[in-house]
């Protein structure tokens, strides 16, 4: 069993997907000889040919767009957009198009493809390099958005999200690309995406995160253990269709819950998963929740990169006010 | 390009298919039928039993001449003007109907099952007819994908990108400007100052021609020609088909306000189904018994049509969740059963 | 004072600005000698010409760019998109561009310029006509995203938009267009950017919502009231910044809150305002907060759509659950 | 379109500016400058001092010749590659450390005040430059707008967006591809079939012309023309800037992955900096102590940039909320208090 990590574990689970299945095939910039600039498709080109892996020219409305007439025709595209600073123009094909193909054809015409992209803060990169704009894709009726915060989930997930029959955006906390190694069976096996997981269990309060942000929060879990508190620690993952039961459940146990995420607060998933709350589990909630996230500026370039995402810091010491309310 | 002039004047050797009574009469049938088909949509949307609808008025050549060069396996990629295309590869008035009176079942044509829907998105799905050209390259298949888009399309990125990547990878792609000269209320020389839309293929390293769009004949002949190069791997061409919008943009519009009628009524003259009539006539191919005879096959077709459209039982509210996944997922589950247990009667 | 309808109040403002500041210019797709598809821009080419009253060729991202370039230039462009469903090509030069201009360059370069789009369900258009996606407007940060729901509020706020000295996306309630007439000073006269619109007060509940919903939404408080049941109603009218006050200080009143808007309920921008009572108004609180808004599914062709909206009745039944909690 | 060959050989009529000594050898020093402040962005970055960096190794000719060719009051739309151009038109060494050491107050450069701020997301900054042309012709001035990109860009659709409009509105702007033949890993080849990207400007109407990149002279000459006419209301052109990226994509890439050593070694001898030495000194217009005193000056002045850079003291956090909005909304002032509450000491 290979010991990986998150990238690895992309790049293993495309390469066991086109090994399994002749219609995947993998497109966008610099994938091919490159690799992808970050390596997610390094080896394939070699393994699988230039038929099935394609460097494009610079266009990523047009990888989106061709994706939609390749899915339609029953291939299996899993195309990469560089940067989630690059994807926006992609916005248009996926809410006219790919997410209601077979919607607005009443099943004649379908769209399994799946849009890759590495998305947040935190590694230095230039301007425009480290947005988390997720929201905007949860947002999208027949869309999936799946994202993984380990190298088996990474695996699993990215593999349910080829083998779906609907179009999926699978954003890949790139901060987290190299953070851990795992050991992950290349088994083939797809993680459900109806799922969310919990990644520790506690009682007396909720951590709810996603991407790379389940550091910080595992390690604000771990601050607050210290003082003999210990929470329950939820990884989303599938944003969007979102099953909620654990949340729900977690939650009713606790009453008391902080959510996580780098983006924006206004606007931002967060405000889905505390409305969920504010709506289903109302009367089990003692506390305010708390949403710790990215403010409502812009993500600064990386002299201040730091001071704009979530710390674990924050994350505690929102958690502490939460716990304070009785 | 062009094969009969503006009085149906043979001016450059018929090609083999027009030379054939059976297959030029099809084609006379075929734009008779799409201007019946139009007239009738229009009727039910000004009596309130159709939606909003944009009628091909004068441009029945482009859109049949350019089906008719298709091959059954092809799949044709039409924008919100090409029900002429659509009716001639075997959607039925009925589908038609439905889809435009507000239905989504419409779009779930029985045949040709491959075929995009109708685009709205201006220009949108030129991207997805170069991925459809390229699983056809990449499975090895003798089939190409057409696209039909107006002068409009034209000027967004979309357009350009797709034509510049079916240049790069040599796809079997079609593309057909359906140049009406206007888009809306803007005409086409507002649109670029490029002096044919034909020449923005020189951007992408691929052959762009002009076709007179009022020449069943020569659309039929140049779509066909540039398939034949699609599918031996000869890579895509734009061809610009040179029409007028003889109608309002769609039934929302009242092109009196900014287009003369004189400029209007000059393109009568040039419109293709009396084109095509005049050169059957001159042909001895046609007769006004024939004429007459295929009015009244026209209508009678198109008045059955609407009829059984009419007719379609409606949708029940709570298929809205239906197909929206393979399977439903189960928040959206509950949200069904929610609506269903809020439902209020038709009203 | 004339009587006018909203569209008739859009068209007011724009003339009036252009009127009293030589910069301002109107730009889009049949915005001339049509005056616009739903003629919010009727008579403008006849009276300030056709320099600053300009048809574009059919690329809504370049009408997005182009305004930039524009604005960084010192004019104030207020460009329209025809029709929601093609706005999203725009977000890319919004997101990237337009809302950071500012912050990038420490306030060298601005960008004041403002995008018109009619928006919203229920007129039976065709299909990619009928589009509420306004959430992810209000999730970009530097942006404004202002919606309007009766004729002066259109006029006083298209007037601050258009004098705003950042980037506006000024959404137009298309459904209530010409729904009805209201006596609207020419006066020039903006209303701020950073309020919201009580339109009803009462005592047990508030409801919440913008755009053309406003309608289902005052019938829906109609129908409480006869039970004696009264409610804030309240136009929330700016989306972002959300100045929240009025909807906290309304639930902290009433402790029970309905919020009502037509796009599908998933990252909605409902799950903001719940959220923000989940945090700040928890305590308040004497029941859930209900959102009733459009299905989590794609917005039907016209013969279904009706069931896809929100209904007085539905607001009105969630309203009923609210207050059936004690 | 070229003036000096590899060799440095005058092939076509010098224009005027090139034979005024002062104004050449400014361009060469330009050129030198700009080498030098790549080798020593890189150095920085390689000593974790500055963020990802991307050198403009190579086609220092395309940058500083384009905006030699400016007037004062024209505006530059740059993509990340333009140091040399935006050195040139005066922003500070020191500035532009601090932009790419990650700092945003590098972009508000004390001049020239109106020039745009370094692109990153590809071709997103053309459609900028028709706008600021606009608002130049609107206004009736005699300025126009020049935006510089890669061969990249031209697959994206607002490029060709941009084109258009620039076409159909006559518009004051030159657009400078910097075809340096690479987008990151992509060779040219497989970013377009035409044959040339100057021939893209086809599809929009307008002039397109190949200039070598490397030939500073001939670059600042075709510029020059192209806004002379610009400027005389004679519309936009695209200029298709021959040249070649002698680095690796940016610090973040290692091109070693993708393409030859002979290729890039076959570059070395047409590149720009070489060349114009070659022809200044054949010229006799330049020494080996001129040369020598040119590199120590540029060495000099780089390295107190740097100093200067390293120096400035960093920014306060908080001040992330300033300049988003014109006046910072309420519920932004209270997020900008949480901050300032829960301040961690700087690490
Ligand atoms: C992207 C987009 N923008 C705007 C519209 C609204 N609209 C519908 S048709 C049309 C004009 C289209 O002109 P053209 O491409 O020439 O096609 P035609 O209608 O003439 O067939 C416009 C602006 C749209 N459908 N899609
Ligand atoms: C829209 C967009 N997509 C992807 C990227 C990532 N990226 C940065 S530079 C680059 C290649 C650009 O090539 P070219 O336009 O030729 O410019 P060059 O880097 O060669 O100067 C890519 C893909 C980006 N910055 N913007
Ligand atoms: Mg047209
Ligand atoms: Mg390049």
């Amino acid at each position: 069993m290979p010991e990986v990590t998150l990238v690895e574990a992309v790049n293993m689970a495309l390469a066991k997907a086109m090994e399994s299945d002749d219609t995947v095939m993998v497109m966008g910039e610099d994938v091919g000889i490159n690799g992808g600039v970050f390596r997610a498709t390094d080896g394939l080109l070699g393994r699988f040919g230039a038929r099935r892996v394609r460097d494009t020219p610079l266009s990523e409305a047009l990888i989106a767009g061709m994706s939609i007439g390749l899915a339609a025709q029953g291939m299996r595209p899993v195309a990469e957009i560089q940067f989630m600073g690059f994807i926006h123009p992609i916005i248009d094909q996926v809410v006219n198009h790919a997410s209601r193909l077979r919607y607005r054809t009443r099943g004649r015409l379908t769209c399994p493809m799946v849009l890759r992209c590495p998305f947040g803060g935190g590694i230095h990169a230039p301007e425009h390099h480290s947005e988390s704009t997720e929201a905007m894709f949860a947002h999208i009726p027949g869309l999936r958005v799946v994202i993984p915060s380990s190298p088996s989930r990474a695996y699993g997930l990215l593999l349910a999200a080829i083998a779906d029959p609907d179009p999926v955006v699978f954003l890949e906390p790139k901060r987290i690309y190299r953070a851990k190694r795992e050991l992950v069976e290349d088994d083939g096996k797809p993680i459900p995406l109806d799922c969310s997981f919990v990644l520790r269990r506690g009682e007396d309060l909720t951590l709810i995160t996603w991407g790379a942000m389940v550091a910080e929060t595992i390690e604000a879990s771990e601050i607050l253990a210290a003082d003999g508190v210990t929470c329950d620690v939820i990884d989303v993952g599938i944003l969007n269709p979102l099953g909620p039961n654990a949340i729900l459940d977690s939650v009713s146990k606790t009453g008391r819950c902080v959510i996580v995420h780098e983006a924006p607060l206004t606007g931002g998933y967060g405000g889905e998963i505390a409305a969920q709350l504010a709506e289903h589990a109302m009367m089990s909630l003692l506390a305010p929740v708390i949403r710790v996230t990215g403010f409502d500026s812009v993500m600064p370039l990386p002299k201040l990169e730091r001071h704009y995402m979530p710390t674990a810091n924050r994350i505690v010491s929102a958690a502490r006010k939460t716990l304070a309310y009785s | 390009m062009q094969v009969l002039d503006e009085n149906g004047a043979v001016v450059k050797a018929l090609p083999e298919f027009a030379k054939e009574r059976t297959q030029i009469i099809e084609l006379y049938r075929a734009m008779v039928l799409n201007r019946a088909f139009d007239a009738k949509a229009i009727a039910l949307q000004r009596t309130g039993r159709l939606g909003t609808y944009a009628s091909s008025l004068g441009q029945e050549a482009v859109a049949v001449g350019t089906a008719a060069a298709m091959a059954e396996d092809d799949v044709l990629l039409p924008s919100f003007r090409g029900h002429g295309s659509q009716l001639w590869r075997g959607v039925t008035m009925v589908e038609l109907f439905q889809f435009w009176g507000g239905d989504e079942r419409g779009n779930d044509f029985a045949r040709p099952r491959q075929d995009f829907p109708v685009c709205i998105p201006v220009a949108s799905h030129i991207p997805h007819a170069v991925g459809v050209a390229l699983a056809m390259q990449m499975r090895g298949e003798r089939r190409a994908a057409v696209c039909i888009f107006g002068d409009g399309a034209t000027s967004k990125g979309d357009f350009y990108e797709a034509l510049n990547i079916a240049g790069v990878w040599n796809l079997p792609v079609v593309f057909v400007i359906n140049n009406n000269q206007w888009a809306i209320s803007v005409p086409r020389s507002a649109q670029t100052a490029a002096e044919t839309l034909a020449q923005k293929a020189i951007a992408a390293g691929l052959p762009g021609i002009q076709v007179d769009g009022n020449d069943v004949v020569a659309m039929r002949y140049s779509v066909e020609q540039a398939l034949d190069r699609a599918r031996a791997d000869g890579g895509a061409t734009l061809i610009e088909a040179l029409t007028y919008r003889m109608g309002d943009h769609t039934t929302a519009d009242d092109a009196s306000r900014y287009r003369d009628d004189a400029d209007v009524s000059h393109h009568w003259k040039l419109e293709p189904v009396a084109r095509l009539r005049s050169y059957l006539q001159q042909a001895g191919l046609w007769t006004r018994e024939d004429e007459e005879s295929l009015l009244k096959e026209c209508a009678k077709d198109v008045e059955s049509a609407a009829q059984a459209y009419l007719d379609i039982p409606g949708r029940s509210p709570e298929s809205i969740f239906d197909h929206l996944y393979y399977s439903l997922p189960a928040p959206l589950a509950a949200q069904r059963s929610a609506m269903l247990a809020e439902q209020i009667p038709d009203a």
